[in-house]
């Protein structure tokens, strides 16, 4: 075991931090208050992610038969770490890097990698992911967008909820129910988001501009070449995709960021000096490192090349612990700043509030921690 | 010992409950989470429901109570310091009243506007003075909380002196948001049961998962026993009652704002659902005199020196 | 509403506490420590309970027609308040008096009032309560212990778990399954423990000693005339029995005294100095005043002569909640007080762990607390 | 970063893995909770286990994992002071050694008896002695902690002056107990999840009951990152991680302790389930080092100055 990066996984994070310093805009912490899905930011990570493809730093984890470097696990972390203490200057295109080109280039066709994947590599395409609908939240298969078809196109009549960069992305990478078999039913389709009959209005919300909207689909006809694998592939496409992505945003890194800002403000204005406040960020620090250190965890199986498991979810937990609790000690020791005194930790607020509902609730991680880590007896159905 | 309601305490109730009626929906409201409606707020006054603690058969118990139960509603009111320290300094300030405490003036201030009254609170004594827009620094527009807030830019070379005894007036302080945070919590657990029951994921309403049950239990317990605590300072007038108060409703705003949005999933974080309304006034309410290890600090110096 | 005791009910208060000063010996924490089931304090309290007899406070809040002075449920509450932060010197006897008494009063024959009755109110006799077995704890109505009417008998075969002063008990208040009926098949018999065929197995516990027995019955013979109630009615009495003893033993007052206790240690090695130990011992305080209203709200329902419901579960979940705090705050600074240095903190750690799990696991207060108070749709069965 | 198990640490675990069985039962016991095995430690000491952290190839993470897996035993072994602070200031100090902080010498100070060596660190430097009857009163004999426990009543007049540096055995103190607090936890889980997942209630096992599930879940994702953070703590030497290691693990015994007992219901008031060796320990080193509030404070000192 070894508790130290490499001097090389060091020169690589300092190369992105450089990277970062050198394009960043003076303003920036102030304009990503904007949110990591509004119009604002997502126009300017067009013009970021074009930037990073063009320092080799947008996809260097990518095989290089794909045109990347071929990275390992931890370069993928790192880049990870970085981007997102940054506060995330490639807005949503994280996920085009993370798994919709990865899986594209498993699941794809011919004509879907020649059509989608360069965009991607540019730094220039945006996706929304079409999976939660209003009554099939974490429950997936029961989702019910209905897609048809009929004389070689698809016809979708549906809805989706939460849908994050809806109102901005090219495309959607659509859940889709093609017969009544619960999870061997459903089906994938990249649906253009100029297609007409899609309706997506935004929800005003807690957490930023542009981060949740509802999307109606009435009778969207796309082609059947749209279908991404085969008509009831979609299970096992999300669990590759998943697996992927498996860890998630390293959250954990913000929320150590933001305490560390969080407690320089208070020096700042001399006010560390009070015990339960200096015991309560150690606290908060704790559970940061300790995020950190099970997550890497799970990094090191993928080093390894072994299965990721439960392991994950315990990570994730983790990670939610550790959200909360720098979330709650800013809203107790530093009012002011969610109310205009550090647009920084405003936006760890904001993002960090998501952080057990997103990508798998906090509840869902503990029901597979039960089953599959601990081995507890399943529940009765 | 008797912690029925007398009768006089069960008719302002009842008759706020009706004065409030038309103010329990809550209007669309885009980025800004502060609601307010000065239409209640006249309301109020001219029905007398901010001054019952200066009357003999009402006292400072049917206060708490009062701002207890407007703590319900969607509308921030400014309705704790005027009820409770208001009288023990000048019952004629103009409203809103916002406390601040001598020293830790840099915090969002709740209801701060010009023509607005700051009491400056501490170790110098009790102070007041009427703000205007040449100390004031508003707040972002879309700030998280849910409470009009700004920021004191300064405060003013001369301020009134009040004789108000500076422990009596943080006493009284404690003991009004306390009851305010009784309210918003026995809100926000309303609100939430209500959605979880009717929410169905899995085929079955989430309200009928045991560990959620469970949870929301824990914080009914928590939430009833704020409400007594804080009643039970409003009777005493006891400086470590109050203390405790506040620092057993802070502990469970904490327990709570958390875990409500997170049972409310994807809904929690939009501005459809009004749960925001009381945990983004809660959440505040959490820093408010310094946070739970002030009052736990407070507490212990009244309970054993 | 009124937060304050009236000069009567200060009165009484002051004299139980007088009498307890006049009474318990010089080394009664010591003493103490031997548990409340422990021959020494069961024999102590034997003559104890005759003084408190004398002097008219055994049992001052039965009705007048009981021999009682008929004192209103504060008195009550006042009186099992101070047995219980002296560390009851009643022993097992508190049970006689909260509810057995009353209990063989309104559903006891002829005979069992005149058998059992005297006894009780002479402060020399002790019971034991044979509800829980191996696979039925909390779960009441999956009982075993199997009752046979034969020949004006009935034979008892079965076991019970945890019984506390089974060793030392006159008499049992045993449930026994007289039919298949779930609830309805339940039946109350009052077993003299002399009786053959009883084999008392004392538990080695973390709580003392005598506290926790395993009681068989084989063959155990008594006349039908043992039958308390008719066969089929336990269910009822039992409800009837738990209204008179809902709010259970106050032990948020033991669990304040000995924070108070604690804090006073401290205070005399000038350890109650670091703020975060002074924002525990507040936060422990908080917690044992926020279950002492919860229980008063109760209590001030029964004096308003309403029916007590779920609140009551409310009033016992915030109980736990204070004992566990307390426990922790000991242990976490004031560790030597469970190895020899307060035999009353070590008392109150050892009745303190038991808070979650006697008379109602502390999860079956949450279940009711749901379902009852919040209102919460029922889970699936 | 390389968080796999090597081959020697591999070898290691599964060396004691052996050693160990035949001490993974657990002896009857009525009155005391202090169980211990000379032989066991005898056997420890012979294979050099206790030696590991000097070992080049093995070094502190090796010493780490040993002492958290020694932990899982029922025995209690003083193998972390000897593990983690013993090659830092004399190899050869007769054990088992027992830490005392300077000043803080009144509490219940484990594996004392006549023959350990007493190491007294503070500001004034690393001191040691041999105890002997003198100076030491025995604890009660049924103490509540499952560690044989004593406490000094006197320290002697003169003592072994060490070079040691005061801060760098207070925090390999900190990573000798965090890594056996992660074993205990470890432990203390494990034994209660085998005990729900067997023990029916209502007609089916308790594990299956989702409130308890959750709470186990978070249980577990707090003890394994105990262990991460013990480890890492180990790894690195840095004073910061060694703090925030063990406040973690003060933070999760506090939190598992309670819910565990609970958990088993009636039993696990008992004596005859070895639940309580294992959590009688962690509520003693609860109180390790002052307790979480000192480790917060020393690592928010590291961390921040």
């Amino acid at each position: 075991m070894q508790f130290e990066w490499t001097a090389e996984q060091d020169a690589f994070r300092h190369k992105i931090r450089d990277f970062l310093h050198a394009n960043l805009p003076d303003d920036w912490e102030k304009f990503s208050e904007h949110g990591p899905a509004s119009p604002a930011l997502t126009a300017f990570a067009r013009e970021f992610c074009v930037k990073l493809a063009e320092a080799g730093i947008l996809f260097p984890h990518w095989p290089v038969e794909m045109g990347g470097e071929g990275l390992g696990p931890w370069e993928q972390q790192i880049l990870s770490e970085e981007m997102w203490i940054a506060g995330e200057p490639r807005g949503g295109q994280y996920m085009n890097v993370n798994w919709i080109g990865p899986t594209l280039e498993k699941y794809g066709s011919a004509e879907q990698k020649a059509r989608y994947l360069e965009p991607i590599t540019r730094g220039e395409s945006l996706w929304c992911q079409g999976f939660s609908e209003p009554d099939a939240g974490s429950d997936l298969a029961s989702l019910r967008t209905r897609a048809t078809l009929t004389d070689g196109n698809y016809v979708i009549n549906g809805q989706k909820i939460w849908t994050s960069y809806a109102g901005l992305a090219d495309t959607c990478f659509l859940l889709t129910r093609t017969s009544d078999d619960r999870k061997k039913g459903i089906t994938i389709i990249l649906v253009p988001m100029d297609t007409p009959g899609i309706t997506v209005r935004q929800i005003p919300s807690l957490i930023g501009e542009g981060d949740i909207h509802e999307v109606f689909f009435d009778d969207v006809t796309v082609p059947e070449t749209a279908r991404f694998g085969a008509e009831g592939q979609a299970w096992e496409i999300v669990a590759y995709s998943l697996r992927n992505e498996r860890l998630g945003i390293p959250r954990f890194t913000l929320a150590r960021a933001a305490l560390d800002r969080g407690v320089a403000m208070l020096q700042g204005q001399g006010r560390f000096t009070r015990e339960h406040v200096r015991i309560e960020a150690a606290r908060c620090a704790a559970l940061c490192e300790a995020a950190g250190t099970a997550n890497y965890a799970v990094v090191q199986k993928r080093v390894d090349g072994l299965a990721i498991g439960a392991e994950s979810s315990s990570a994730r937990y983790a990670t939610v612990m550790a959200e909360r609790a720098v979330c709650e000690f800013v809203v107790e020791f530093l009012p002011e700043a969610l109310a205009g005194a550090s647009p920084y930790l405003k936006m760890h607020h904001q993002r960090g509030i998501v952080a057990g509902v997103a990508a798998g609730a906090a509840e869902i991680q503990l029901n597979i921690i039960a089953s599959d880590v601990l081995e507890l007896p399943r529940e009765p159905r | 010992m008797d912690l029925s309601l007398n009768e006089d305490q069960r008719q302002v109730l009842d008759f706020i409950d009706s004065l409030a009626r038309p103010f329990a929906g809550v209007p669309l409201h885009d980025v800004s989470l502060a609601l307010e409606s000065a239409d209640l707020d006249a309301q109020l006054l001219e029905n007398g429901f901010l001054d019952v603690m200066a009357v003999e058969e009402l006292g400072p118990v049917t206060a708490a109570l009062v701002v207890e139960k407007l703590a319900r509603l969607p509308f921030a009111v400014e309705a704790a310091a005027s009820s409770f320290v208001r009288p023990l300094i000048d019952a004629e300030l103009p409203r809103p009243l916002c406390l601040v405490e001598e020293g830790r003036v840099t915090g969002p201030v709740r209801f701060l506007r010009p023509g607005a009254t700051i009491v400056v609170v501490g170790p110098s004594g009790v102070r007041s003075f009427t703000a205007d827009d040449s100390m004031i620094a508003p707040a972002q527009e879309d700030t998280l909380y849910a409470y009009p807030v700004a920021f004191l830019t300064a405060l003013p070379d001369r301020m009134a002196t009040h004789e108000a005894d500076p422990a009596q007036v943080l006493r009284a302080w404690r003991v009004a948001i306390a009851a305010e945070m009784a309210g918003l919590l026995g809100a926000a657990l309303a609100a939430t049961v209500t959605y979880v029951s009717e929410r169905k994921q899995f085929g079955r309403p989430l309200a009928t998962f045991q560990a959620m049950r469970h949870r929301l239990a824990e914080d009914q317990v928590m939430t009833n026993s704020v409400y007594w605590l804080a009643l039970r300072a409003a009777g005493t007038g006891d400086p470590g009652d109050a203390a405790l108060a506040l620092l057993h409703a802070q502990d469970a705003a904490k327990r709570v704002c958390y875990d409500y949005h997170q049972f409310l999933g994807g809904m929690g974080m939009t501005l459809e659902h009004p749960l925001h309304l009381w945990t983004y006034r809660l959440k505040l309410l959490t820093a408010e005199l310094g946070g739970r290890g002030e009052q736990g600090l407070a507490a212990a110096t009244a309970l054993w020196g």
